[in-house]
């Protein structure tokens, strides 16, 4: 029953699916209406089911995330989308001070089934405040979740998923994947939002990746079985929480960890995965684990150097090379 | 308005001052910690308000709350033990004294940052209205959290989607140190409404009844459909922003002049003052509410007596309350951890 | 006004028409990527505005700025090269087209989160009061950026101070795909300047001479210390959003009624109309800039001669800041790193 | 020639001298000037040096943030005091996307002097929205960086040389500290701002923390020191950068590496510093490093319930202990 389509186009089902189902269910965002979305998850839902549903906001982040949170007070169920994360900066109090916060602070009263999506990551040539990464600020977050869909399949579960629970949750989706095409089996049964999936199996290293770095990861591990080494990867899926059995049991399996982020590295979101990894793993690992991201610095808008800063396929190869060749050489910061 | 009515809001401003002094007590004896914000001295745009809204219509407030709740009917219980951080307080300790909710009271919670309560009331009243639902939102806010940018977001979507939202403004002149005309570049706020077209008005927050007028007939024309509508209550603290501030940055005069102001002695004034001497009131300039009092006193609408009745029910009220809070034991780590999580329900994450 | 100065307001607006339709043409070979937004039919307001200015007044502007940094004496080729993200670039190639920056020309940058000009203008302007110095600074944002809390919390500011900003809203009626009557609760949008005091009117943007006066006398209150000015300049955007926009959501009439306006047939109409046709205007309806056209040419103030003078020399403008990018080299990472550490200078960190 | 002062007197004479010596350094946030801050921080500054070099300003903490980012353009050096760290979430904007990267966009044309203060932390009973932290969220960004000044002479050494340095520098000062008293030696030679110094030397473990966890790390060494555990204790005094080769000496030196932050644990401050000593020491370590430090939820307004949420000293020499008795039981996130 599998159907071939592109990621935005099984988000829009996602959102398509549960608002028919649940009337409590509204998107609101700039230009998610009339204009059905900049990068078109949210075609078609104004035509079919009206501005009070599908609303278009002012450019005014701090208080439309806010009121998603309001509302939320109340039981609606809002998906809220912030054009991109690198606006999501302007609604971080509603994020971070409020739906995270709010049903702890009332003694657990308030649920807060609220939805906040935003694209993000470094697409092209978007220059250093349009290529803003966010994962490493709201993973500390106790009380949000976040979830990084990579494929078409998981774009479409875990919007879903995050549509149905009473949690506040992220849902980081990448520019780049937006046009990319995939598989949605709509019967298939549904991996719980937070597992995370080995992609490939494999015996001499572990990559662990997220988003459009998980892809990367499975790309790499391709060139690698080329120079005879087996490399499993694993796609996280989710950020906070973290599927840490499964991670684990890969580098029992492995005994090296490579950890692949498109955040910088300094204080990324890597940085969690590879303190925990190298604490759960300390007697099984052959050498230390290691993180592969961005260069510690600001997107440049030239392309080269934009490519330059952040890992390929190429790059996350030659990284997986070098830490199985023991001892690896120290400070991997590309 | 009626004799009952009228009662019952002289009532809750007693009440209200009486809660808050002692609260004031309980955190100079260790009792309550953190950062306490009272409200004496503008008890009237509290209790005017809220007596002329809808049980079923939603309130928003700030960290300056705990009268809001206790007029919206959070048992005067319940809030001291949450001031006191323990489990039977509304919270269950987790909150505190700037974080009051109670769900059934449709009493939306108490927010510590400045600005916040404009989009959530914004977000409540999308969701009423989206669903066709009669209700209104009442968002308190002070002078100086007018200056935040989610005012200037919010009032717009409010305006431009017609939501029934009431902004209450509680002018007490100051952002802690800070007077209004160093704050903001106009001085009467209402005006700040004009670049939305909301229609807004300046009300003299001193006066119980004025306010209680205003708020009936904003909230009216929100049930019309009229849109959101702004309120301007032009008030006074008594006390420091917080427990932590002594107030000094503000003329002895002024503070003098506004206590002879008191919306307590709108309706008991000759009776029994609580702040001003009888003096002090003689010797003070126009007082706008002397009107008020002596219309209400020919009315023949209160008497000594019932006043000090009150007065005993209200002391006893607060008593009780102090002695509910301290009974109350401390929450565990597992409550923590389950308000945390209380959303979760049997959803499996991993 | 004299010949010479209309002359070079002209000849500004004929280069930036050609120099964004080229900008196009490159993105769409792909020599340029990200996002691209451009400027055609608003030209009259970056004109008009910034030949009012004093070249020691600050300009400030967003993600749609090539046009300003143009008329500002940027020169095309170290824009051109900024857009192909080259080294001769006026940001070396790291800020590409929304991050335009010259420190010499006080183009203090174009930015690209929507609101994000506000506060850097009033700080500008803030070191400037506090120096004071004359020097104004000059603020460009569009009609959707009117909604972000910055705005708000930016004119609070700058009225409060008295500082000397002029606020230039370049309301082209829509934010990206939202028209403004869905975006702004009034869709005037000098009347958002009334809750701060500030002094602002609504100006026909796609007449440049009408454009310079209304600047030139704020400019002249502000230099005279009568603080923050805001002018509203009504104009319109022919083309998309950005490159990534074909603009569908607009009805074809209104664009064409809008190009009928356009604003560089005001000196040059009856000689060669870039965008509409002759026939077009004819049949067009009231066009508010016919007027100051005639007016023009009656005054015998250009010749069909001179146009075509000036075309050239733009066109060849453009064509040399093309090859100029072309062959200037990709920066390394080297520069990069240096870029980012400008500033550290001998300082010892660890 | 050393004097006996609280934290937020040091912090005072700083800027009161810096403001002497430079007349474009000028303070701005809310009730600095009349009021003298709500921390005495400014007090007394505002008679001195008047409302335009001490500017009281409205509650709009994203734009006057903003402000300090313009002025810093022409060469002035704003000191913006957010009242709190929980209102910064507010200006993150103009800290992250402006002030980190406008020097970089501008290929380098502008400096940016520009310094941020910002008290923070858990200080007592002021419950969720009032005990966030942010170290994390600000390690991330290229172009910051962030000085965690402990004790009275760091105070005043670290905010002179940020307001002395052409970056921009976010200055992380906690709400308990400003009432403690150290003493001040104005003559002795300055450490640079981003060292790491070891505040008690030790044999058995390192023990890593900044600020006020920095001193709490100090009283466990003393604990410890009664259970014959010799204890290292480093004080980080900058959280970007870090000042790796300090921390990686020491951990040569004990073996064991216990980092102690306020953060909540995951994805914390302490996971980069865990992350890389755990990479960079992997050869040299007994014992996996661990982390201390808050649980994952949002700060308790209870009183036993907010102590129980952070690292005491206790705490801190018990999980000291524990990593020192190999092995370490797994986990611990107190
Ligand atoms: C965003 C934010 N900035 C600063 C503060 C600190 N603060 C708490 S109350 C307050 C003054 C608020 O004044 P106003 O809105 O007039 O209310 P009032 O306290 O007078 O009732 C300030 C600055 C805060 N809580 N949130
Ligand atoms: C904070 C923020 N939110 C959203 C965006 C995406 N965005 C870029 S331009 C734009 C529309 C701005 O409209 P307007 O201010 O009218 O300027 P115009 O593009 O019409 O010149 C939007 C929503 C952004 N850059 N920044
Ligand atoms: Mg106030
Ligand atoms: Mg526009």
């Amino acid at each position: 029953m599998a159907q071939e389509m592109f990621y935005y186009q099984a988000l829009n089902r996602a959102l398509d699916e549960e608002m028919a189902a649940d009337d409590s269910v509204f998107i609101l965002g700039e230009d998610v209406g009339l204009y059905g979305g900049s990068y078109r998850v949210t075609e078609g839902l104004y035509a079919r089911y009206g501005e009070w549903r599908v609303r278009d906001t002012p450019i005014s982040e701090g208080s439309f995330t806010g009121l998603g949170v309001g509302a939320a007070l109340i039981d609606m169920r809002p998906v809220v989308e912030i054009m991109t994360v690198n606006f999501a900066l302007l609604a971080l109090d509603a994020i971070i001070n409020m739906a995270a916060k709010i049903p702890f602070m009332s003694g657990g009263q308030f649920p807060m089934p609220l939805v906040v999506r935003m694209p993000g990551g470094v697409a092209r040539q978007l220059a250093a405040q349009h290529s803003q990464r966010l994962e490493h600020t709201l993973m500390n977050v106790p009380g949000l979740r976040i979830a990084v869909p990579a494929t078409v399949q998981d774009a479409w579960w875990q919007l879903k998923q995050a549509i149905r629970s009473e949690e506040p949750i992220i849902m980081l989706e990448h520019e780049l994947l937006y046009f990319s095409k995939g598989e949605l089996d709509e019967t298939a049964d549904a991996i719980p939002m937070h597992r995370a999936v080995v992609r490939r199996p494999g015996e001499d290293i572990t990559i662990i990746g997220y988003s459009r770095m998980a892809l990367l990861a499975e790309e790499a591990a391709a060139l690698l079985a080329e120079s005879g080494i087996s490399a499993e990867v694993i796609d996280l899926r989710s950020l906070r929480p973290i599927d840490w059995a499964t991670c684990i049991a890969s580098v029992q399996k492995t005994h090296h960890c490579l950890v692949v982020e498109e955040d910088c590295v300094f204080a990324g979101a890597g940085a969690e995965v590879a303190a925990k990894l190298a604490e759960a793993c300390f007697y099984e690992l052959d050498a230390p684990v290691q993180r592969h991201g961005a260069l510690d610095i600001p997107t440049p808008y030239n392309r080269s150097l934009e490519i330059a800063s952040i890992p390929t396929a190429e790059s996350i190869a030659e990284a997986a090379r070098r830490l199985v060749a023991e001892p690896p050489a120290a400070g991997d910061e590309k | 308005m009626d004799r009952f009515m009228l009662h019952a809001m002289l009532q809750d401003m007693l009440l209200a001052r009486s809660f808050e002094e002692r609260a004031a007590r309980e955190y100079t004896e260790g009792n309550i910690a953190g950062f306490l914000h009272l409200y004496p001295g503008e008890e009237a745009v509290a209790v005017g308000v809220l007596h002329a809204a809808e049980s079923s219509d939603y309130v928003v407030s700030t960290y300056r709350e705990h009268v809001h709740a206790l007029v919206r009917g959070i048992p005067a219980r319940s809030i001291m033990a949450e001031l006191f951080g323990r489990r039977d307080g509304c919270c269950r300790g987790m909150g505190g004294s700037m974080h009051l909710f109670d769900r059934e009271r449709r009493f939306m919670g108490g927010y510590a940052i400045v600005g916040e309560t404009f989009p959530v009331a914004v977000g409540l009243a999308y969701a009423t209205a989206m669903r066709s639902q009669p209700e209104a939102v009442i968002c308190f806010f002070g002078d100086g959290a007018v200056n935040q940018g989610t005012f200037h977001e919010s009032l717009n979507m409010a305006a431009l989607w017609n939501l029934p939202v009431l902004f209450v403004c509680e002018n007490n002149h100051y952002q802690i140190g800070t007077e209004i005309h160093r704050h903001s570049a106009v001085s009467d706020v209402f005006k700040r409404a004009c670049g939305y077209r909301i229609p807004a008005e300046k009300i003299n927050g001193m006066d119980v009844l004025r306010v209680y007028e205003a708020t009936q007939s904003a909230l009216q024309r929100i049930r019309e459909g009229a849109g959101p509508q702004f309120l301007e209550m032009e008030t006074y603290r008594f006390r420091g922003h917080s427990m932590a501030d002594a107030g000094n940055y503000r003329p002895q005069v002024e503070v003098e002049a506004y206590r002879r102001m008191d919306p307590l002695s709108i309706v008991e004034k000759a009776e029994q003052p609580l702040y001003p001497s009888a003096e002090n009131i003689a010797s003070a300039g126009p007082d706008t509410i002397n009107g008020f009092s002596e219309h209400l006193r020919a009315e023949q609408l209160i008497n000594a007596d019932e006043i000090e009745q009150m007065k005993q029910q209200v002391e006893q009220t607060v008593e009780d309350a102090v002695d509910f809070a301290r009974r109350s034991p401390e929450p565990g780590m597992e409550e923590a951890l389950a308000a945390l999580d209380c959303n979760r329900g049997q959803e499996v994450l991993i």
